[in-house]
């Protein structure tokens, strides 16, 4: 089942205003650079993301934030972010915090056509205001339900032409989940190979969860703290 | 003297046990893995997908796929493995780490936590916290007795919104060892040249003071 | 003339469309991957872990860690990928298969389906077959029409064991092609040489009769 | 972490009567040989094991039916196996029987500290009987719980000193679920490594699950259905 498409074009045609999209990556690592750009370039507008951070304020999400193109934001830690931080306090953006693991299954519960389970994540705290608590093995677990989107946006190291995806070390991190959970997958990769390329044994994220692919232009692969020792 | 941010991680290090996998959070709990008692083996789990952490890289060795959880460049020793982030938290979650080590903003003598929001004011979000406390069968937070303008941040109850209830085991800050026990800060050790009056005294919470509290070890 | 197993295979086949993933039951759907029709590309899950398959190996080749459902060894495609069955059943469960062809031993006329139990007599179990029917968009039913002593098999409601509730769209049978409507059987073309007469002889159910039922073409 | 011991004995050291047992495998493909053939000369009785099948007459779990050795059977398909129908048939024997997907998830749910989780599975069934029922996007789910065991015992491929295990094609199937589901966790393995031999990025299940790990001696790999072509 060919899903190559030709460019990040053809990959995002039919995001439209006030959609939901999920975008991969955790911090600026493994997050779809291409997209993300062609997103800025689109200027949809109203959209709700749901991603584990918001970017920086000059990478990853942190540019549709500078565009206000993001009306909300479902996101478990935001702190590297002046402009998240700033229109949020103003009330200009809507924001839903939800713990990573919450996040993490909540993703991979929506692809995986669970729509609630029972977490003790949380109990206790603002997060499960309004949500239903029940003890399991003695200890309160509150009820959480899945998440899809609309789109969901991710990047892989390489990937093959049935959509398979290998992602690479800690880059890794919500893709997966999140290629399960969107009505349309995109995603988009270092390297795109022919199928049969790529071990069946070692594939993260099997094709079946991917509509589009494409192999970006691009990637800057920013990195967030680089911290090193000297050598001896 | 006060423990410094090295010295708090020292004394945590020392409640390691052999064969554990172990969570370290940002800032000082970071700082716990360059201080491992020689004769145990540990091993590092950070949320973001990965276990087997080795030290952090050469300079120009750095690769932007290798991270941890604080964001930070890193290594991986031999015998790691990368996962995904529902992997990850199904090993929090389903309790396969055996401890967890964080820091917090205020924690409560019946073990609740506050570490992620200061309403109004600043909004990190919980990040993988509200996880890991909410699983952990030991968790060590990794703390300042008071805040900048002194008071106690070792209290009765939490005046922030809550990480997680009644979770808390064990405290390390830079003037004392505490442990929760029956709703009460239970006074373990002091840091060295740390007298018990300056500890009850910058303490707010109830604080059980045994007879003899001996001071730390630290090298 | 009544179809054969193949026969019922080559029709179901007809209703395969470009682009979809299809997982097949054990037995005649098993069949279906022989007739895809030309111009069109579909994708095999077998929900024991495996997209992609490919055809039986040959003699000599086979590999005991390569099987299908059915426990039969196969082969795989340039593309395939392995997984685990909670993978797997995410995958059907998620609604990312399009078709579901499996056997059945009654369908009943609201399309619940039986298929896994024959009280104090046959107890197989349901392997993955509660989790296909409960979730599949499309499901289709290849089934013979009535059982060895005569008897309808599809019925106004099933006297079996359920395995799924109003879950059947269509039902190919060695008689008829038939659509669950409103709540009755409506019968779309019958076999080759099959009269309208022979299948409301042998449809216990309320089946709906158009003025023209066309023969199935099959090759 | 070095989880190695040094035979099958001291791997299934601690299984007691009346104890839980998840045991990997689909058929016979993936299953821990090893560990099954030392079960039966350890005569342990009383045993509830979950496994998706139950072996054949002689080989796999059948031949722990064969001993009497198993109470309780909770599996999803048992077709195979004619001395199992007869102990189900005459009493002898506790069936739990569970669809499949529901099954593995709630092995994965297990290990993965979720309660409890609503699917459509089964709704409508007998499977659903007693189960709460509650409407998800206009469609009924049922409540079904995580299931746990005393031990599971798995098979990979491969496998290094750490627990880390690599699985080979399609023996992957309730392994990995099913090792993240034993409070101790027993892998055999056709070849042992060193750490740092296999590949951090293709590892299937991570050593934290695993407590102990084995190479096996033999490994059959009986096949169950033979089937082939011939060549044109």
């Amino acid at each position: 089942m060919n899903k190559v498409v030709k460019n990040v074009e053809e990959a995002l045609k039919g995001i439209e205003d006030n959609m939901t999209l999920m975008v991969g990556g955790f911090g600026l690592c493994g997050i779809p650079e291409n997209s993300i750009a062609h997103l800025v370039k689109m200027e949809t507008k109203g959209l709700t993301c749901i991603s584990n951070n918001a970017g920086v304020d000059d990478f990853g999400l942190g540019l549709l934030l500078q565009k206000k193109q993001i009306k909300k934001m479902i996101a478990s830690y935001v702190g590297e972010n002046a402009e998240f931080e700033r229109q949020m306090l103003s009330g200009e953006l809507e924001v839903d915090l939800i713990p990573q693991g919450s996040l993490a299954e909540r993703c991979r519960a929506g692809g995986a056509g669970i729509p609630a389970f029972y977490t003790p994540t949380g109990y206790g705290t603002e997060v499960a205001e309004g949500k239903e608590v029940r003890v399991y093995n003695g200890k309160p677990h509150i009820l959480e339900e899945a998440l899809t989107a609309d789109f969901a946006i991710v990047k892989a190291w390489k990937g093959d032409t049935e959509g398979n995806l290998i992602y690479k070390e800690t880059a890794r991190n919500f893709n997966p989940m999140m290629a399960m959970a969107g009505k349309i997958t995109v995603a988009e990769v270092e390297e795109l190979v022919p199928a049969g390329e790529l071990d069946p044994n070692y594939i993260h994220t099997p094709g079946i969860f991917v509509q589009r692919i494409f192999q970006g232009e691009k990637f800057e692969k920013r990195i967030e703290q680089r911290t090193t020792r000297k050598r001896d | 003297m006060a423990l410094d941010k090295n010295g708090i991680a020292k004394r945590i290090a020392q409640e390691l046990r052999d064969g554990w996998y172990v969570n370290l959070g940002i800032g000082i709990p970071t700082l716990v893995a360059n201080y491992i008692p020689e004769g145990i083996e540990v091993e590092f789990q950070s949320e973001n997908g990965i276990l087997g952490m080795g030290p952090f890289p050469y300079d120009g060795e750095e690769d932007a796929d290798l991270i941890n959880a604080g964001k930070q460049t890193i290594t991986v020793k031999k015998g790691a493995v990368f996962f995904d982030s529902a992997t990850s938290f199904a090993m929090i979650r389903g309790q396969h780490v055996q401890l967890t080590v964080l820091g917090a903003m205020e924690v409560s003598q019946t073990g609740d936590i506050a570490s992620w929001k200061i309403p109004g004011k600043m909004v990190k979000g919980m990040g993988g916290a509200m996880d890991l406390v909410a699983s952990a069968e030991n968790i060590i937070v990794a703390m300042m007795h008071t805040n900048k303008a002194g008071e106690s941040k070792i209290l009765k109850e939490c005046t922030l919104p809550l990480t997680g209830v009644g979770c808390v085991k064990k405290i390390v800050t830079d003037l004392a060892f505490m442990e929760i026990r029956d709703g009460k800060f239970f006074l373990v050790e002091r840091a060295p040249g740390v007298s018990v009056e300056e500890i009850i005294a910058k303490t707010d919470g109830d604080l059980v003071v045994p007879d003899f509290v001996p001071e730390m070890k630290i090298d």
